[in-house]
């Protein structure tokens, strides 16, 4: 009878698996066997190994790229949870008009990477943009973007944020709802103050949802393509590419089909990294709860 | 209607066995109760009846017909689970309704027999209502209507009060009874409450670990339970349990003793000298006095005194460090720590090995 | 006591300011400019007033009509994606939920380890391969590529929604004769509605929105806007900022409005998915 | 843009839109065209058979001769290269014509296009010995004609008139050096309150710095393949770009300028000086479009003062071809198209639009001859060659020489460092 019911389930259960194998998994694994292979245009693929992981992991320009990526990851990611999680304080310590404000912070989530860029190009236009005018007017350097590297990535990296601020705010938003508000009271007459509550209470409680955001947030952040290659296209001199877009250029303007394929398990490894170093931490503080 | 045959019903998860073996008769137009504490396999082999668990080993008749593989809707069937189940999206004129729409049953046919249902539930007024508009007794209701219009042979009850509060509890137990002497169904109720089992039985099954310990009437299982499992379960106060020792044994008499009982002789068969034995007393045979000859007695400081109205629970505390349970009428002088004794005819007593 | 509070409600009041300018002024921006006059557009300081002006939309309908073949695409490709992603993640939800077993637990940790796999991988085998089967530069890749990217997600979120749902209720309906596909029509969907819109709404904006596999596996006729937008940015006549906003501001309005009508199934998904998935 | 169509039922379309909503389809735009013509190339090439300024449509009787619609897909020159390789390496591709820049065609590309030598004999194309023959030559691969040639594209130094006027500059530079000086002192604010940058160049294009270089008398790779014939030169002609940035006479967003931005930065007056094709002079000077129509002229890019006399500048020409890949359907209308299009008339007609000629005779015609850059461009075509040959890691070749480039020009790297490097990383690549 058991069985009976696995071949119950077999039907429900197969679209998702189908979609699943068939478009991620099985092409996944064919980019295993080009990675091991010389292949362009025209030309029959030949195996060479594993020069290809060598000749990306030792490719400055890969280098560059993967720098910048974990410059994105670390920076944007890590401040896009600081604002999100005084965001979620600050909603939760009560304010009027929450629904509204809530949907507010929102709303940059509906809109698609090409507009913020479109947005956000024309905002820190160097002559044009409003925001660059304001600067100048208070007196503030302006987001020389387009031609200081570090300035890119800053404007990258606070477009990322803006993109998906949202996601990381809700999750928190959502973690500090959940927890009782008689613990607050309990550490209040425990003699708490607000900072206690806040490091005491608060914090470890929030923990798993902490971990959970910025364990997403460093896997989406980690393939970041869309914002770099219509802001930049990984100019000035590929200062400011990304994994994702070397990787687009491999494949697609250089052909080098081997060589991209390499870069794309490259990412996939380390996507798979970052996710069990912290699916064990996340284990880790789980059971340090429950103690 | 239908009657049921249960013939060495066994349920395995894994290497777990939840149900070892039940052999069972039920007569048609039974009202079968099936009790034991949490965990006993009671509410398990009801879902086996219902076909909702797999049967691992053994037969499962329905009116004569074997059902070990029979989907649930064609075993005849209907069941009130414990949460109801009351589907959240419908009306309650719709859950009624839900199982004759899916065998397309004409529309006219359907409304007449949901309605018919509802008169007999008294809740014509609720039909056009959802489930979380209704209280807790509405939505007991709404789950028997759900049953009744299906027309069941067998109905099945899942701890189907345990929701309830005391006072509606009773109220829907009368009404459950009513309902079994109106529509003479045959009826397998399931509950851990011996109380429900012994108003509303015709026959009780009382199980434990996966195993019938008794089957028989309220009354048979009360004067005679088979077992210390179940004299322990059937009756309230729980009945007394005192550790004896076997002094003779001759012809189905046994004389037990311990050191705050009086050798006294006792119904018991099988029983040696020497051998350790309980002696079960229910709370209401004891009575308070001095015991005379052919008496048992037992004395002790009282540790807790209960007074009900109608009765008083006293409980003392023997020399032996046991305690014992009394329900004796109201108008007692009683204290704490006082010294009391108790007296009991023998043939009020069980042995038990 | 009382200037504290004072001082902490002006404090508060400030960060909501901040908070407002921050998620609200870049759109607020372009929605305006594209209703402002040419040279308002470049006004330093930007201009909050002006005589609104539908002429850029005008340009967009006279010399852009393939951004409006743009948006019918991205409309079909979004319905499309978001019936599939729905359909096959419900089914699958409903199993995960309904039945456990070694084999469906380890396919679970499958579904989430497929999240981890960035789709810019896929894209390189998948190209040659849609065109192998003939299928390159039309709805159903993207439609197809969307919804698997999301049905990992889309069941794992079923599934939390569908836990919720007691038990009782399918044994209930397969009391009532009901077989699995009635259960899960007429009983489990009604229910995991609020599951089914979050997913939904993850899908839509997601479709109504990618970038990457559009840029790469459409030409012409499944081209969507945000492609078109895309190469209005980098046109030939230099970016001709009016015009690219009216089309940003077409292309942005009905999903805008859409998480806005949405948003309770929007933050209902993001904390299931993000606390099981 | 003629885009009236841009959704057509075909099978395969219909397949994948029926799925997903096959209503809203019906619902859309749906046009009663016998057949549709994908074409895939740069939107100059689009432009400059219609809506440029000239005698309008120049494909009209065509359309409604084969009862057929034109829909083109744009791209910009280096994207459009990857576009048209990659669909031609597929099974099947729906694009009938695509554009092929001359530095592109390499054995393994011109392979994926239909060999057009039978073509040309059985449906021959209106006086063939009249296309230059030199870019016959550059569309033929081992002996093979992949592609005819549409257009060719000679760069040209462009200067706005009135911006020079106002800084008090009466002539256009003869050396590079005074094209130096000059652009610094246009770098000023003008009368209108524009910031003029001294010169507008895209920095993702080869061409800006070969012609830099070969203003010194060296190159970047020539057609010997030879590469960095001469890197003193390079280093010349990169100091002097790296010089123009760091006074501000090339824009600080030089980095992310593409080649594009150069046509509206001129048009607009943001810029006084920059380097795009002759044929682009049209569209510089179109009234609706240019706040200095008429004002805006073009000479040959000077070479420097030390050459001046005694070698004649090498300009950069590029050609373009339209090919068809072996891989797609209906090639007898592709055909029909390219022959169409390789006509006197339409030649004649995009040269009006802007558009470099491939015909000799179209330059004897009176009416291009009073286009007023059409004797320069003569000129500067006599010595004009390639940015690059090609062959098959062009473009990789390509991307990390404007990688060095940019790092030198602004400042990131030592010039000498750059083209050392230039010179180190490329060279693997030629090998290959």
């Amino acid at each position: 009878m058991r069985l009976n019911k696995i071949t119950e389930a077999l039907p429900f259960l197969a679209p998702v698996q189908i979609l699943i194998l068939s478009v991620i998994v099985i092409p996944s694994l064919y980019v295993v066997w080009l990675s091991l292979n010389a292949s362009s245009f025209g030309q029959s693929a030949t195996f060479v190994g594993l020069d290809n992981y060598i000749r990306v992991l030792t490719d400055p320009a890969f280098l560059l790229a993967l720098g910048n990526t974990v410059l994105i990851v670390i920076f944007a990611v890590h401040l896009e949870l600081a604002l999100g999680l005084g965001m979620a304080l600050l909603f939760a310590s009560g304010l009027p008009f929450r629904r509204v404000l809530l949907v507010a912070v929102l709303a940059p989530y509906a809109v698609s990477e090409v507009i913020a860029v479109a947005m956000w190009r024309f905002l820190f236009d160097p002559d044009v943009g409003p925001v660059t005018a304001m600067l100048t007017w208070l007196g503030l350097p302006m987001l020389d973007w387009s031609f200081e590297p570090s300035h890119a990535l800053i404007m990258i990296g606070l477009l990322t944020i803006w993109l998906h601020l949202p996601f990381t705010f809700i999750i928190l938003y959502a973690a500090r709802l959940a927890i009782p508000k008689d613990l607050y009271e309990a550490a209040r007459i425990d003699g708490a103050t607000a900072f206690d509550a806040f490091r005491r209470v608060t914090i470890p409680l929030l923990g798993p949802a902490i971990v959970v955001a910025l364990l997403f947030r460093y896997i989406f952040a980690f393939r970041i393509f869309s914002e770099v290659w219509l802001m930049t296209q990984g100019g000035p001199a590929r200062s400011t590419e990304v994994v994702a877009v070397y990787l687009y250029q491999e494949a697609f303007s250089f052909n080098a089909f081997g060589t991209a394929a390499a870069t794309a398990w490259i990412m996939v490894l380390a996507s798979l990294l970052l996710a069990t170093g912290y699916v064990f931490l996340l284990r880790k503080q789980v059971a340090g709860n429950v103690h | 209607m239908a009657s049921l045959r249960l013939a060495g019903l066994r349920k395995d998860f894994g290497s777990v066995n939840i149900i070892k073996g039940v052999d069972l008769e039920i007569e048609d137009g039974e009202f079968v109760v099936f009790v034991g504490p949490s965990g006993c396999g009671k509410s398990t082999l009801l879902r086996m009846i219902a076909g909702l668990e797999d049967i691992s080993g053994g037969d499962l008749y329905i009116g004569g017909r074997l059902c070990n593989d029979i989907p649930p809707r064609e075993r005849g069937i209907a069941m009130v689970f414990q949460s109801y189940a009351l589907y959240p999206h419908m009306t309650v004129h719709e859950n009624m309704g839900f199982g004759l729409s899916l065998n397309k049953t004409p529309k006219a046919e359907l409304d007449a027999r949901v309605r018919e249902a509802a008169r007999i539930l008294k809740m014509e007024h609720l039909l056009d209502r959802k489930p979380s508009q209704l209280s807790g007794g509405q939505r007991q209701r709404v789950a028997i209507g759900r049953a009744i219009v299906r027309k069941p042979a067998v109905f099945l009850f899942d701890e189907p009060l345990s929701n309830l509060d005391a006072a509606l509890r009773v109220d829907m137990r009368m009404e459950l009874a009513k309902l079994h002497r109106d529509l003479g169904a045959t009826m397998i109720y399931v509950t851990h409450d011996q109380v429900e089992a012994m108003t509303l039985a015709d026959k009780i099954v009382v199980l434990d670990g996966g195993l019938v310990q008794q089957v028989g009437s309220p009354m048979e299982l009360y004067k005679k339970p088979a077992n210390k499992f179940v004299a322990g379960f059937i009756g309230a106060p729980k009945m007394n349990f005192l550790a004896v020792k076997v002094q003779a044994a001759h012809g189905g008499t046994a004389t037990v003793a311990s050191e705050a009982i009086s050798p006294i002789p006792v119904r018991g068969k099988g029983f040696d000298s020497g051998d350790s034995a309980w002696l079960g007393i229910r709370p209401q045979y004891l009575k308070p006095g001095r015991a005379a000859e052919g008496e048992g007695g037992i004395c002790g400081k009282i540790v807790l005194i209960e007074r009900l109205g109608t009765e008083t629970i006293v409980a003392i505390e023997t020399r032996a460090n046991e305690r014992v349970v009394a329900s004796i009428p109201v108008d007692m002088e009683l204290a704490f720590d006082d010294n009391a004794e108790f007296l009991f005819n023998p043939s009020a007593a069980h042995l038990f090995s | 006591m009382c200037t504290d509070k004072l001082a902490i409600g002006l404090g508060k009041t400030v960060a909501v300011a901040v908070i407002l300018v921050w998620s609200l002024f870049p759109i607020t921006f372009i929605l305006m400019s594209s209703f402002k006059p040419g040279q308002d557009i470049f006004a330093v300081p930007p201009k909050f007033v002006f005589s609104p002006t539908i002429q850029h939309y005008v340009e967009l309908w006279n010399g852009w009509g393939v951004f409006f073949g743009g948006l019918l695409n991205s409309t079909i490709i979004t319905a499309g994606a978001t019936v599939l992603a729905i359909t096959t993640s419900t089914a699958a939800g409903y199993v995960y939920s309904r039945y456990s077993s070694r084999m469906l637990n380890a396919s679970v940790m499958f579904l989430i380890i497929v999240r981890l796999i960035p789709p810019i991988v896929v894209t390189l085998p998948l190209f040659p391969i849609i065109n192998a089967i003939g299928l390159n530069d039309t709805h159903i890749v993207l439609m197809v590529l969307y919804a698997t990217f999301f049905v990992s997600l889309g069941t794992v979120l079923m599934r939390t929604f569908i836990d919720q749902i007691p038990r009782e209720l399918d044994e209930a309906a397969q009391i009532d004769g009901a077989g699995r596909l009635t259960i899960l029509r007429r009983v489990i969907v009604p229910l995991a509605a609020p599951g089914i819109l979050a997913v939904a709404v993850f899908v839509v904006v997601f479709a109504w929105n990618e970038f990457l596999f559009a840029f790469i596996f459409t030409a012409t006729r499944a081209k969507t806007a945000p492609l078109v937008i895309s190469e209005m940015i980098g046109s030939i006549d230099g970016v001709d900022w009016g015009v690219l906003f009216a089309a940003s501001t077409v292309q942005l309005i009905p999903v805008l409005l859409f998480v806005i009508f949405m948003n309770r199934y929007l933050v209902a998904g993001l904390t299931a998915g993000a606390t099981k998935g | 843009m003629s885009d009236k169509v841009f959704t057509n039922i075909t099978r395969r379309g219909f397949l994948g839109t029926s799925l997903g909503g096959a209503a809203m389809l019906a619902a859309g735009p749906s046009f009663a065209v016998g057949k549709t013509l994908n074409v895939l190339s740069h939107k100059v090439h689009q432009t400059v058979l219609g809506s440029g300024s000239g005698d309008g449509d120049l494909l009209k009787d065509w359309r409604t001769g084969n009862d057929a619609e034109i829909v083109w897909t744009t791209f910009d020159s280096n994207p459009l290269q990857d576009r048209l390789f990659r669909e031609a390496s597929l099974n099947t591709t729906d694009f009938n014509v695509g554009y092929i820049v001359d530095n592109r065609p390499t054995k393994q590309i011109a392979a994926m296009f239909e060999p057009l030598d039978s073509y040309l004999e059985k449906d021959a194309i209106e006086d063939f010995g009249d296309i230059a023959p030199g870019l016959v030559q550059g569309m033929t691969v081992d002996g093979k004609l992949i592609g005819i040639p549409v257009r060719h594209a000679t760069q040209g130094l462009f200067y706005n008139e009135a911006l020079l006027e106002e800084q008090g500059i009466s002539a256009p530079p003869t050396t590079l050096e005074e094209l130096v000086e000059q652009a610094q002192k246009l770098t000023f604010t003008s009368k209108a309150g524009t910031p003029v940058a001294g010169m507008v160049l895209a920095s993702d294009l080869a061409v800006f710095p070969v012609m830099f270089a070969r203003a010194f008398g060296g190159d970047f790779i020539n057609a010997k393949f030879e590469l960095l014939p001469n890197p003193e030169a390079m280093e010349k002609g990169l100091t002097v770009l790296r010089k123009m940035f760091e006074s501000g006479a090339l824009p600080r967003s030089y980095a992310t300028t593409k080649n594009d931005d150069q046509v509206t930065w001129l048009q607009q007056g943001r810029a006084a000086f920059t380097v795009l094709p002759f044929a682009r002079n049209a569209q510089l000077n179109n009234k609706e479009q240019s706040k200095f129509p008429g004002k805006i002229k073009a000479i040959e890019f000077p070479i420097s003062s030390d050459l001046k006399g005694k070698v004649p500048m090498s300009s950069i020409v590029e050609a373009w071809g339209m090919v068809i890949p072996a891989n797609s359907k209906d090639k007898e209308l592709s055909w029909k198209f390219i022959k169409e299009v390789s006509s006197k008339r339409v030649t004649l007609g995009m040269a009006r639009n802007g558009n470099g000629p491939v015909r000799v005779s179209t330059y004897a015609d009176q009416s291009f001859v009073n286009n007023p850059v059409a004797a320069v461009e003569a000129e500067v075509l006599k010595n004009a060659r390639g940015a690059f040959p090609p062959f098959p890691e062009a473009a990789r070749a390509q991307s990390i020489f404007l990688e060095e480039v940019q790092l030198a020009v602004l400042g990131r790297k030592e010039i000498k460092e750059a083209v050392a490097s230039i010179a180190t990383r490329v060279k693997p690549l030629l090998q290959a």
